[in-house]
């Protein structure tokens, strides 16, 4: 089965919507990209059973494609090459896996767009799909990078999609501009890796990296690894870079749930992970991926908790979730990380389409306060999100758990306790912004009214219809209010089925699992011990240690105590929510308005987006107005430009003379050389 | 040898001095042909006056030319006003001249050695014809804009303009058969019809190049200005088209010009589709030459005939018929040939 | 009468040609600079078809073919040019076409 | 024989070409031209190429010089210089340089073919010029098929270009 499909389906699918799109009727744009995404699912699902039924090669087990030779200079050749290994295998499993159940709800959820913009959208989203393909399947940087710019650009187009909406266009210039940054760090650091293991492929540079020590000071893989991490932390929106994920919301919701929850904020996970072997040798950049990850779980938690938006809410917990894989990376439990990354993936699609459903129903309202009381109008959805909410608050059976008390146990294990019990506030906090929101959403009585009185702002998700009809929305709310149509009822079901048991793979030894899916991924994370070099040949490496499988050195006994305390944390969270928002809502307000400051504060999302706005925009802005603008641009090039063309203009000017624009003027002038060159041969 | 002259010298000229006086007779004879002929389609008896049966009447018309007054228009550009008709007429017998119209012949022993009947044996006398009769039309022209008439000017471009339209079916006719006698000579091409299919069917090119044939007629009918394509002199539109200004000799002499090309015409086809001297049954040595005259009379009959009863077209649909049907018919013919020569190995 | 050698063609085919510049120079009609310029071109045949003779080769004969197709190319488009030039200005003087556009 | 018929020929071209050019009357030019392209022809006979003078009569004189002939008609234009006021850079002046120049380009070439010795053409077998056409047939369709193919397409873009070209403006 040929790798190259996968990503090529969707790109096929994207040609197809992109060039005849507003043509087709919605129907037909809808079931090409469908099919499209749907198929290379299909292709995934068997690349995938062939790579199990491979027999590893010195403990690796990948499939190669090489498609062509992409650059070829000097020492520096780069194949267009496809690897599918277990890692890579798992995240295709989950784009195109989930990727398709997205398609499938959009297909109703962008119901309201003019074909035009129907086909648009899917176009953009079959090419996203296709990006990110590419990116996790190359087999070496340069390839990766190809989708990490792609997925960047899908993402400001998806974002922006309602471009006509000031805010969206905004939101989709910032989530590039970030990511920008971010990349910036991704290139620097391939270069270093280019100049320091004179290859890009994946495995050679983890091959050539487990050749050199274990770096305990600051070093060239700290850099290089450092550099990657900050490109990491620009794509899965990691402080410092994480202001552009939360205004993302801007974008329709199923991109929220596609993009910003699901795929390409993990790009980041994945890329460290791919890169397991580099990170490990440089332990620095692992302590501070897990610091900074950790921070950012909390941070977002905590601004998660208080804001009124529903998408914002579930854009924090994505942020936190994230910040969760980047602790478990920080903390050198891969598999653990990519656990929680492929469970999430789970969940938080499913909370995304949920609350995408929940604004469906109500024509574009995506203000809480404006809802409550759906539990009865919109049944799928409050049951299928109640399964996200439980399974994100890591509830023990539900696959949120497995994959975060994987995550906690490991960063115990590794001895950061410090950060253990900051993972297990965040918990906490987890389990009560997500049953605030559960309850708001669905329990209680309708609010739209009172909310109007408060004269709350409407988010509209409807491009265009926006405010205005979500002001029907409210007029008509008190009517019947229809729950999610087909489609997207299939694939909130599928979603929460999955939620539920997609954890099942990684059941840790304690409870009798016997975390299979940890041992699958193992091999990915420690360097080859035979890995084929650039041309093709075989170079053997010293065997290196088997890489740290579950609880080791910890015994069973520590391990169901920190199940006890992070489940504790879960319900702690569940009963601090009911408590609040469940049995009188009362309460809320006058803690608001006790910690007022703490209130507003977090309300302000800690003001970053100020801070950054004062300390880095603004001075980029006055240099690039008064230096480059008003300086170079206008001063010195068009300067140059100019008198460039004053000369021109003068001496034509002279010139023009010549051109008398008499036939035989020029005959003539021609005929002279006929003659002088008839002449010169005569006379030599 | 006489008079130390060698006898093919002699021969050569009496043969040319035979086929230049043998052409103004065709004439004459057209002329009185045209009469009767018209005259019994028209249900009237035509010239009978003068001489028995009338046969005089060319004579009479002849003469009456000669005695006419030479009348020339004011304006008129001398030199070319007279150049044109002598131009035509010029052309008209010259390309006559490298018609073959017998075998190869000693005159029942007069010579030691055969010579060719003709009064010119070009090897690329196909191209000499077309060149000449592509030089017919300045006489037209000419006479056209020397006269300083908008009449004969109308008539002179119009005569051209369908001549030129016309030359290239004419043309196209021919590489058909070029190319199945390979050969550019009209000899050569004679000599490949000689023979019979299944002994009686003569193996003339009429038989492989109908519609060759239907392209040449009707080309040669524009070529020559005849009805149903006489334009250049349509009587109701131009009073008498190019020759309108022109009076006794030199009316005479475009009036012969017509009458030779129409001859030539004729000789042309029967060289190239109806086997020349070549009949359906071989006549004696040394008179093969009676089955050329008989083929061009008739062909010549045939033209007068479709004068007769024939209707003018109109001038756009004369150009339309040959630029949209006769030259795509003519290219189509010549790539069907082309495709059997080739496949077919002839 | 001396025999005619390759040199006596040459000779004619440049007299001819330079006749043809000179008309091309001299003349102050447009048809008759076309016509000069169809006099270079044969002289340049000539001197083709010449050399082509004393060679013993066809090649001369095959470009001589060529020259002559584009020959009637030029024509063509030169006279069409014309006729429209005459119908804008109502004149033939190549000195009245000095203002490049209009 | 051939001396003679060549000489006179050259006389017939070269009287022609001159008159052709010095000519006021387009009309008497084309025709002088005609006359010229006839001597031509000959002289092509002459250098047995027989092929080369027919399609010299039939192209040059038969279509070219008819096209040449109608602009005229159309025209009407007889004398030289009619209209288009000679403007004083381009009066008299440079036209007499131009006349020099030509002068001066005959010499040359004059003086270039007298530098070399004189050589008498091979004597001729006036062999079947049929064969000739047979061979540069062959010639023209193998080696020179490109540039065949090439003109034509040069002769439609001509066509259409010169019909575009001539067409009146219809508004």
């Amino acid at each position: 089965m040929s790798l190259l499909l996968i990503p090529l389906l969707p790109l096929l699918g994207f040609l197809v919507n992109a060039t005849l799109g507003r043509k087709l009727t919605k129907t037909a744009s809808g079931t090409i990209a469908v099919a499209a995404i749907g198929a290379s699912f299909g292709v995934a699902v068997m690349v995938v059973w062939s790579l199990l039924h491979q027999a590893p090669i010195g403990g690796v087990r990948a499939i190669d494609q090489v498609v062509f030779s992409w650059i070829q200079s000097g020492p520096l050749s780069i194949p267009l090459e496809f690897r599918v290994d277990p890692l890579s295998s798992v995240m295709i499993l989950v784009i195109t896996g989930i990727g398709s159940l997205i398609h499938l709800y959009s297909t109703d959820y962008m119901h309201d767009e003019t074909d035009g913009e129907y086909a648009r959208y899917f176009s953009y989203l079959n090419l996203f799909a296709a990006f990110m393909l590419v990116l996790v399947l190359g087999a070496s940087f340069p390839i990766m990078f190809v989708g990490w710019e792609g997925v960047g650009l899908c993402s400001y187009l998806l974002v922006g999609f309602w471009f006509t909406k000031q805010s969206a266009a905004d939101a989709g210039k910032k989530a590039f501009v970030v990511n920008r940054v971010g990349d910036w760090g991704f290139i620097l650091g391939m270069a270093a890796i280019f100049a320091t293991f004179h290859t890009l492929d994946f495995q050679q540079v983890a091959f050539r990296a487990s050749q050199l020590p274990i770096e305990t000071s600051v070093g060239i893989v700290t850099g290089i690894t450092l550099l990657l991490f900050l490109g990491a932390t620009g794509k899965s929106a990691q402080i410092p870079l994480y202001v552009w994920l939360p205004d993302a919301m801007e974008g329709p919701t199923p991109v929220s749930a596609l993009i910003h929850a699901a795929t390409m904020v993990t790009a980041g996970v994945y890329m460290i992970g791919r890169n397991a072997v580099l990170f490990s040798h440089a332990p620095l950049t692992l302590n501070v991926v897990a610091v900074i990850g950790c921070l950012t779980a909390l941070m977002a938690g905590t601004i998660g908790l208080v804001q009124n938006d529903i998408k914002r809410v579930l854009a924090y917990s994505t942020v936190s979730q994230l910040g969760y894989m980047f602790l478990a990376m920080g903390v050198g439990a891969f598999a653990g990380g990519i656990f929680h990354l492929y469970t999430h993936a789970f969940f938080k699609a499913l909370l995304f389409l949920g609350s995408g459903a929940v604004i469906h129903a109500l024509h574009g309202e995506q203000d809480m306060r404006r809802m409550g009381g759906l539990r009865k109008e919109l049944p799928i959805t409050f049951w299928t999100f109640l399964v996200g909410t439980l399974a994100i608050a890591g509830v023990p059976l539900f696959s949120g758990f497995f994959s975060k008390d994987e995550i906690l146990g490991r960063t115990f294990a590794s001895g950061h306790t410090v950060l253990w019990a900051i993972g297990v506030a965040t918990a906490f906090l987890t389990a009560t912004y997500m049953f605030r929101l559960l309850y708001l959403t669905f329990f209680g009585e309708r609010r739209a009214a009172a909310a109007d009185a408060h004269g709350a702002p409407a988010h509209g998700d409807d491009h265009g219809r926006g405010a205005a009809l979500s002001e029907a929305g409210t007029a008509e709310s008190k009517g019947h209010l229809h729950d999610a149509p087909m489609a997207m009822a299939v694939a909130l079901v599928v979603l929460a089925v999955g939620a539920v048991f997609a954890g099942y793979v990684g059941v840790p030894e304690t409870l009798g699992g016997g975390n299979r899916l940890e041992h699958y991924l193992a091999p990915s994370f420690v360097a080859p011990t035979i890995a084929a070099d650039a041309n093709g040949g075989i170079a053997v490496a010293p065997p290196v240690p088997e890489a740290p499988t579950a609880a080791e050195g910890e015994s069973a006994g520590t391990e169901w105590m920190l199940m006890g305390v992070s489940v504790l944390a879960a319900f702690g969270g569940i009963g601090l929510a009911s408590l609040i928002w469940f049995r009188n809502p009362r309460i809320a307000d006058t803690m608001a308005a006790r910690f007022g400051v703490l209130y507003r504060t977090l309300l302000g999302k800690y003001y970053v987006d100020e801070i950054y706005d004062a300390i880095i925009v603004q001075p980029i802005k006055r240099v690039s107005t008064f230096f480059l603008w008003r300086g170079v641009d206008a001063g010195l090039i068009d300067g140059t430009v100019n008198s460039v063309g004053f000369a021109v203009r003068g001496s034509s000017a002279v010139l023009r003379r010549l051109q008398t624009g008499s036939v035989r003027a020029y005959a003539m002038s021609l005929f002279v050389g006929v003659i002088v060159i008839v002449g010169y041969f005569l006379w030599r | 040898m006489i008079f130390g002259i060698s006898r093919e010298l002699i021969v050569h000229l009496v043969i040319i001095v035979v086929v230049f006086f043998a052409l103004q007779i065709t004439a004459a004879v057209l002329v009185y042909m045209e009469r009767k002929v018209a005259g019994l389609i028209q249900e009237r008896y035509g010239p009978y006056l003068v001489g028995p049966k009338g046969l005089m009447q060319p004579l009479a018309d002849i003469l009456k030319l000669i005695m006419k007054e030479e009348l020339r228009p004011k304006g008129a550009d001398v030199i070319l006003f007279y150049a044109a008709p002598v131009l035509s007429a010029t052309a008209a017998f010259a390309a006559f001249a490298v018609i073959p119209f017998g075998a190869d012949t000693t005159f029942f022993g007069f010579l030691d050695h055969p010579i060719h009947l003709a009064a010119a044996d070009v090897n690329v006398g196909l191209l000499v014809i077309f060149a000449i009769s592509s030089m017919g039309v300045y006489g037209v022209v000419l006479a056209g804009w020397a006269s300083n008439s908008k009449y004969s000017l109308l008539g002179g471009l119009r005569s051209s303009a369908q001549m030129i339209s016309y030359e290239l079916a004419y043309g196209l006719s021919f590489a058909a058969v070029i190319m199945l006698a390979g050969s550019l000579s009209l000899r050569g091409i004679v000599d490949q019809q000689s023979g019979y299919w299944f002994g009686f069917i003569p193996h003339w090119y009429l038989f492989l190049q109908p519609i060759g044939f239907l392209i040449f007629l009707t080309a040669g009918v524009a070529e020559t200005n005849r009805a149903p394509f006489d334009f250049p002199e349509a009587e109701q539109e131009l009073v008498a088209g190019y020759h309108t200004e022109y009076s006794s000799m030199s009316f005479a002499l475009f009036f012969l010009a017509e009458y030779v090309n129409m001859a030539t015409v004729s000789a042309v086809a029967t060289d190239l589709f109806l086997g020349g001297w070549h009949g359906p049954f071989p006549l004696p040595d040394g008179f093969e030459w009676i089955w050329f005259l008989v083929k061009v009379f008739a062909i010549l009959f045939f033209y007068i005939w479709m004068r007769w009863t024939l209707p003018r077209y109109r001038y756009d649909q004369l150009m339309e018929f040959g630029w949209k049907w006769l030259l795509p018919a003519a290219v189509v013919n010549l790539l069907v040939t082309a495709g059997v020569v080739i496949y077919m190995g002839w | 009468m001396p025999e005619p050698t390759l040199n006596s063609y040459l000779l004619l085919s440049a007299v001819l040609f330079s006749i043809g510049t000179a008309g091309v120079f001299l003349r102050r009609n447009l048809i008759t600079i076309l016509l000069s310029v169809e006099v270079m071109l044969n002289a340049v045949n000539l001197t083709f078809i010449a050399v082509d003779r004393y060679r013993g080769t066809v090649d001369g004969q095959i470009i001589v073919f060529f020259v002559i197709t584009v020959a009637a190319a030029e024509a063509a488009v030169g006279l069409a040019i014309l006729i429209a030039l005459f119908r804008h200005k109502e004149s033939l003087n190549p000195d009245a076409f000095t203002s490049l556009k209009w | 024989m051939d001396a003679i018929t060549f000489w006179i020929l050259a006389a017939i071209l070269v009287v022609s070409s001159v008159l052709v050019v010095g000519q006021r009357n387009p009309m008497y030019s084309v025709f002088l031209l005609i006359v010229s392209f006839a001597a031509l022809a000959g002289l092509y006979i002459q250098l047995d190429a027989s092929f080369a003078a027919m399609i010299q009569i039939i192209v040059y004189v038969g279509a070219i010089m008819v096209l040449f002939l109608f602009v005229v008609m159309l025209l009407n234009v007889p004398t030289d210089d009619a209209g288009g006021e000679p403007r004083r850079m381009f009066g008299a002046g440079p036209r007499r340089i131009g006349a020099v120049l030509s002068a001066v380009f005959a010499i040359e070439l004059a003086l270039a073919l007298v530098r070399v010795v004189s050589t008498p053409l091979p004597s001729s077998d006036r062999g079947a010029p049929v064969a000739t056409v047979y061979d540069i047939g062959v010639k023209l369709f193998r080696d020179y098929a490109f540039a065949f193919e090439a003109t034509s397409v040069l002769i439609l873009v001509a066509m259409v270009g010169a019909i575009v070209l001539a067409r009146k403006e219809a508004r």
